[in-house]
C-alpha cells in the first residue's frame, strides 16, 4: 500500500502565494507544489506556448516540456505519425531545440504563468544527460526535471538506459549528484517487471517516477510493404494503452515510497481516476491534448467536479485507493 | 480560442468523390485566410482517434461561415460523408500561414485534386479585393471528376485550364504540361497538391525564375505546433532541417523545401 | 533476415491428400501441413464445435484449443471481461474441461475436419506441463502443441515461466523430450526484449514460436473504486495491441530461424499482411471472432484475393518481406 | 448460420429512455424462443469493439421480423438509438436457451427495467399458442417510465401488477413486495432483470416450492460460448462451478444459481 503521506500536503501549499487552486485539488509531487494534479505530458504541448488560445497555462498543474538535449536534434525523417486503433505511433526522433535555446527563447515564456515547469531531459550517454542536467541546476523558473529514460546508450551498445535495471541505477545516481531540482524518473514499459524499475529509480535516489512512455510499437503498409513510419518502429499513445499503463502504475506504486505521476490514454476525468485509484498522486495528459486542445483544463475541471460530487475533503484521499481483494 | 462546435449548414455533392460542407463558425470564418486549415473531430469515439486536416475551402466573414471541400479517402472522410445539414461538428482552426498576398503580379493557381479547394479560396478572395488581377488556373487530375469546381473558377473570371491523367476531360497528361506558357518573374505560382506535382511545378518555377510558394501535405497528429509531427524537409541556414507543416506552413517557399 | 526456405514448403503439401487449400496458400508450419496460413487463437474458439453453424472448419488452416490443463479448472469469478479503447481485458483464468475431457469429449469432434488441432497446453509446474504434454503424446489427432508459458510457475515463487529466459528455456527442454508432436511456444509479450526469449525457446528445441499472448492490464471503475474484473489485472487483446504484437513479431523472427505463429488485434486481411511483411508464416485470429464470428474463414477469402491480385505464385513471398531502410 | 445483416423497418421511442427496434431477419425471426438473445455490434468501427447483447423483445416469424428493446445505458445504446428506419446492422442470434414451456401451470412474470422485454415475447408466445392460460405479471422499476410496455401486457391479457421505488406509478417498493400472492407449487415463475431482484424473488420461490427460472445477466464477449467471459456461479454435483450465460443460459433453474 502506498503511503498516503508522501502523496500530498493538503494543509502546506493552498498557503504559499499564488498557488491557491480550487480546494482540495493542490498536490505537494516531490516537493513541486502543484496547484492541480493535473499536469501536460512531455512532447505533446511543446514548449507551451503554442496553445496558448486555447489554453491559460495558469489553470494546469504544471507544464513538462518536450524533451531538451545538450545540443538542438533535427528529428526523424517524415512521416513521424501514424493513427493505429485508439492510438498512434510516433517517431518523432526527440527533435528539439537545445538546451541553449530552451533556456533563451522557451523558458522565459513558461515562467510569465503561475503554474510548475518541469523540463523533460535525455541523452545518448550518462555524460550528455549530466550535462543537460548541469544545465538545468539553478536555473529559476525550473522546478523539477524528468527523465526520459527510454533514450539508447550509444556507448553501450545502443540498449536503452529504460530497460536495464543496472544501467537506470547508474544514470539515476549521476543525476542525482549533478542537479539541485527535484529528480523525476520517467519509466519505459518496454520492460518485464516494471516495480524492479521504480524500485531501481527509487533506491538510486529519484525523488518521484512518472510512467508510462510510449508502447515500442510498428505499423507496415502492405500495399508498399514499408513501415508506415520512416523510422520503422515507433512509440505507442493514447486510450488504447491505458489498460497498461493503469496495470503499470498500480505495479509501480506499491514497490515505491516516492510519488508517482501517471499517464498514458487518459482522455477524460474518468480515465485520470483510474490513475489516481491506481496509486498516482498526480496526472499528465498527452496525446489527449491532439484530440481536444483543451483536454488538460477539461480534465482539471472534471476533477474538481469529481471531487465536489463525492464530498472528497482532498482529491488526494483518491490516491492508491483501489479496493482489490473481497474488502 | 480557436475551437468550434460548428453547425453544418449546407452539404453538397460535388464531382465524383467530392463533398463540401458549409459552416456556420463565426469566429472562423472572421480569421480565416486562404491556405490555412482547419483539423476536424470526425468521430466522439477514440477510433479513429485523431482529427482529419482540411484546407479552408471558402469563408465568409459576414456571413459567419467557413467551408471545407473534402474527397472521400479513407475512413475520417467516409465518415464525414454521413453528417447532414443541421448535424454538428468539432472544428480547431484557422491553422497555419496563409499564402502570401502579392501585390501587383500576374496569378498562376496549379492545383491537383484536393488541393484545389485553397487555390479556389484564394481566388475568389482576390477577386472581390482587386477584381481586375489576372488570375490564371491550371487544375489537374486523374480523371474529369477530380476538376472539382471547375465552373465556380470560372464563374469567378478566373482563366482556366486543365488536364487530366485519362484525358477524360481538358489537356491528357499533367498540368505541368501547360505550365510552361505561364512560367517568368513577372507572374507568381500558388501551388497545391500532391508532392510530385508540387516538385515539379517548383522545378520549373526555380529553372524561370517564378516566385513560387507551395501548400504541402504532410501527416499530422495535432495542427498546432505541439507534436511534432508533420515534418518537412528544408533547406536552412545551418543544413537540411525540418519544419513544421502545420505551424511554419502549410505554405513555403517553393525553393526552400527540399523534395 | 529470416531464412525463407523455413517458413513454407509451396510444392510439399499440395501434393498430400486431402490438403490441397486454395493455390498458394498452403504452408507448412513447424513440421505441420496447414492448407492455408490461417488459425485460429487459442481461448478465442472454444474447443471447435461451438461455432459450427457460422464456420466450416475445413475452410482454416488450422484450429487451436483453449488451453488444457491436466485437471479440470473452473476459472475466475465475474466479471471476466471488460470492454477497452479498440481492445477488451480478459481474466477467463483458463477456465478448460482437463485433458481427460479434452480427449474424451472434445477431440473427437475436431478429429471429423480436414484441419490441422494444435492443443494449447499450460499448467502451474514443470510437471504438470510435462504430465500434459504426455498424456497428448502419440494421440491421433493432435497435430502440434501450443504451449502457453503465460502462466505463473508456482513452485517457484510465482514468476511466469514466459518472464524469466531461463525458466523458459528449462520448461521447453522437458517439454521437447515429453512429446513426439511439433511444439510451438507462445511468448508472452510482458517482457523486455522479446528476441532473447524467441531464441531461448529455439535453443531449448522448439519447432516454432506463437505471438503475442495478452498484454497484461488493469480498469477501475471510479465509481466502486474497484477492478472491473474480478481477479484485478487481466490480458489485453484486440487491435489495441496490434501494433505492440507487430513489432514483436518483427523482432522475434529476425531472432530466431524456426517460423513464427503472429497474432494480435487481427481483424481483416490488411491486419494479417503486417504480421507476415514482418516475418509470420502463419497467423491466428482471436478476439476478431467475437466481433465477427466470421472473421477467420473472411480472413482466409481476404488473402486469397491479395495473393490473387498480386499475382504472388504463394504467400510465403510475404513473409519477412517488410522493407525497411531506403531500399 | 446465426449472423445477418438486418434492416430497420420501424424504430419506437417507448416510455423514458427506452427505445425498440424491428428488424427485418427472416431466418432469425423464425428461429427466435422467448428468453433467447441476440449479439448485436454498435459500431462498424473498433471503438466500442464488442456487440451488445438485447434480449428478443419479440419475433414474427410469418412477417420475418425480430424486435428489441432497449434502454440507453451507455455509449453502445447511445449509438444504437442513433439509427433509424432504413439503416441495417449486424446482428447475431438467436443464442441461449430459452425459457421452459410449462404446460398447465399458471405463469408468473417477474420483470425489472431492461429484463421485460423478453418476458413480453413470452407472454405473447403463450397467448397465441394457449389464449386461456392464465398470466400474471410483476413488473417493477426505478420510476414510472422504467414500466415499459406494460400497456401492451394489459393488451395481451395479462394480468399486470407494478411497483416503482420513487412510487410515480403503481405499489411504492420493490417487485417481490408484491409477489407473496402468486408463489406456491402450482405456478411458475419466470423472472428477469437485475441481479438482486433476482436473488429475492429466488429465494422466495425456493422457500415456497415454486418452480421459478431466472434469466441472468452476464457481461459478455462473444455470446457464444467461446470466450467463457459469462461465467454465473452455480451448484453442481462436484460443487461449486461455473456455466456460461450465453449457452448454458441466460435462462436457469432459480436453485441452481449461486448468488
Ligand atoms: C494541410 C492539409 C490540408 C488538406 N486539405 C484537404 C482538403 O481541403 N480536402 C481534402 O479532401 N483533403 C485535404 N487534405 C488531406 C486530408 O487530410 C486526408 O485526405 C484525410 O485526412 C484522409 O482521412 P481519411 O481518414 O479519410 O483517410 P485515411 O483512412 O486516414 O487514409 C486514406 C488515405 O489518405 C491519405 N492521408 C491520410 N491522412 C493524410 C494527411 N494528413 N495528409 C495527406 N494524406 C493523408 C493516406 O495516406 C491514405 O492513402 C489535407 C491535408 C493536409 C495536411
Ligand atoms: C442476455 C442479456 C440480455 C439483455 N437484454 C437486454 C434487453 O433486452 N434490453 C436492454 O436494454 N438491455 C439488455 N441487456 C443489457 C445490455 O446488454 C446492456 O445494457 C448494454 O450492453 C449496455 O451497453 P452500453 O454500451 O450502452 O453500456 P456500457 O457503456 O458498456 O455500460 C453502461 C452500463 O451498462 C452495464 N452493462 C454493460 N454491459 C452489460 C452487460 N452485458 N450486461 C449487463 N450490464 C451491462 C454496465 O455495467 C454499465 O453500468 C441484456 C444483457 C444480457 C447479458
Ligand atoms: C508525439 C509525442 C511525442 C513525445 N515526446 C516525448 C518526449 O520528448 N519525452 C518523453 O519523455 N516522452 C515523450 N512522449 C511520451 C508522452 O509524454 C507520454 O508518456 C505518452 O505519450 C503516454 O501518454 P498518452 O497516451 O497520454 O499520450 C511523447 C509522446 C507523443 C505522442
Ligand atoms: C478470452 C480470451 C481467452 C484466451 N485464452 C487463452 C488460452 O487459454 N491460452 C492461450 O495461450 N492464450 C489465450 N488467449 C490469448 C489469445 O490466444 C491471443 O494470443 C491474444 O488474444 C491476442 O490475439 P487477439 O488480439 O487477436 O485476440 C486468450 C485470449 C482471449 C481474448
Ligand atoms: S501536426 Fe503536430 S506539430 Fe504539426
Ligand atoms: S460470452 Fe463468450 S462464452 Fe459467453
Amino acid at each position: 500500500m502506498p503511503d498516503p503521506s508522501k502523496h500530498t500536503d493538503p494543509a502546506g501549499p493552498a498557503g504559499l502565494p499564488g498557488l491557491a487552486g480550487p480546494v482540495g485539488m493542490n498536490v505537494d509531487f516531490a516537493g513541486v507544489h502543484l496547484k492541480n494534479p493535473v499536469l501536460v505530458a512531455s512532447g505533446t504541448f511543446g514548449y507551451g506556448s503554442e496553445l496558448s488560445q486555447e489554453v491559460d497555462l495558469n489553470a494546469l498543474g504544471g507544464v513538462i516540456t518536450k524533451g531538451i538535449s545538450l545540443r538542438p536534434r533535427p528529428g526523424n525523417p517524415p512521416p513521424r505519425i501514424v493513427e493505429t486503433p485508439s492510438g498512434m505511433l510516433n517517431a518523432i526522433g526527440l527533435q528539439n531545440v537545445g538546451l541553449e535555446a530552451f533556456l533563451n527563447e522557451k523558458l522565459p515564456y513558461l515562467r510569465r504563468f503561475d503554474t510548475r515547469v518541469i523540463v523533460n531531459i535525455f541523452g545518448e550517454s550518462v555524460d550528455e544527460y549530466r550535462a543537460v542536467a548541469s544545465g538545468l541546476a539553478g536555473v529559476a523558473g525550473v522546478d523539477a526535471l524528468e527523465v526520459n529514460v527510454s533514450c539508447p546508450n550509444v556507448k553501450s551498445g545502443g540498449i536503452e538506459f529504460g530497460t536495464d535495471v543496472a544501467q537506470l541505477k547508474g544514470l539515476v545516481s549521476v543525476l542525482k549528484g549533478s542537479t539541485d531540482k527535484p529528480l523525476i524518473v520517467k519509466l519505459s514499459p518496454n520492460v518485464g517487471r516494471i516495480a524492479d524499475f521504480a524500485r531501481a529509480a527509487e533506491d538510486a535516489g529519484a525523488d518521484g517516477i512518472s510512467l508510462i512512455n510510449t508502447v515500442i510499437g510498428m505499423s507496415i503498409d502492405p500495399r508498399t510493404r514499408r513501415p508506415r513510419l520512416a523510422n520503422g518502429t515507433g512509440g505507442l499513445s493514447g486510450p488504447a494503452i491505458r489498460p497498461i499503463a493503469v496495470r503499470m502504475v498500480w505495479e509501480a506504486a506499491r514497490a515505491v515510497k516516492i510519488p508517482v505521476l501517471g499517464m498514458g490514454g487518459i482522455l477524460t476525468a474518468d480515465d485520470a481516476l483510474e490513475f489516481f485509484l491506481a496509486g498516482a498522486s498526480a496526472v499528465a495528459v498527452g496525446t489527449a491534448t491532439f484530440v481536444n486542445p483543451r483536454a488538460a483544463p477539461d480534465l482539471v475541471e472534471g476533477l474538481s467536479r469529481f471531487v465536489a460530487r463525492e464530498n472528497l475533503p482532498h482529491i488526494s484521499r483518491l490516491v492508491g485507493g483501489v479496493i482489490t481483494g473481497n474488502a | 480560442m480557436r475551437t468550434h462546435r460548428a453547425k453544418i449548414r449546407e452539404r453538397r455533392d460535388r464531382t465524383g468523390p467530392y463533398r463540401s460542407l458549409v459552416l456556420d463558425a463565426p469566429a472562423l470564418a472572421e480569421a480565416a485566410r486562404p491556405g490555412q486549415f482547419v483539423m476536424v473531430r470526425v468521430s466522439e469515439t477514440t477510433d479513429p482517434l485523431l482529427r482529419r486536416p482540411f484546407s479552408l475551402f471558402r469563408a465568409d466573414g459576414p456571413a459567419g461561415t467557413a467551408d471545407i471541400l473534402f474527397r472521400i479517402m479513407g475512413r475520417g472522410t467516409s465518415m464525414l460523408d454521413l453528417l447532414r445539414a443541421g448535424d454538428a461538428i468539432d472544428v480547431v482552426g484557422p491553422l497555419g500561414r496563409p499564402f502570401p498576398s502579392l501585390p501587383g503580379q500576374e496569378i498562376v493557381l496549379v492545383g491537383g485534386g484536393v488541393g484545389i479547394p485553397p487555390l479556389f479560396f484564394y481566388a475568389e478572395t482576390l477577386r472581390r479585393l482587386e477584381p481586375a488581377r489576372t488570375v490564371h488556373v491550371i487544375m489537374g487530375g486523374r480523371t474529369d471528376g477530380d476538376l472539382v469546381v471547375r465552373e465556380e473558377f470560372e464563374r469567378l473570371g478566373t482563366l482556366v485550364q486543365a488536364s487530366t491523367d485519362d484525358g477524360s476531360a481538358g489537356h491528357a497528361g499533367v498540368v505541368t504540361d501547360l505550365l510552361q506558357p505561364f512560367l517568368g518573374p513577372a507572374r507568381a505560382i500558388l501551388a497545391c497538391g500532391p508532392a510530385p506535382m508540387l516538385r515539379a511545378v517548383s522545378e520549373m518555377a526555380a529553372r524561370s525564375n517564378t516566385p513560387c510558394w507551395v501548400s504541402v501535405e504532410e501527416r499530422m497528429a495535432c495542427g498546432l505546433g505541439v507534436c511534432m509531427g508533420c515534418a518537412v524537409p528544408v533547406r536552412s541556414d545551418h543544413g537540411p532541417s525540418y519544419r513544421l507543416a502545420c505551424t511554419d506552413g502549410p505554405v513555403f517557399e517553393a525553393r526552400e523545401v527540399l523534395w
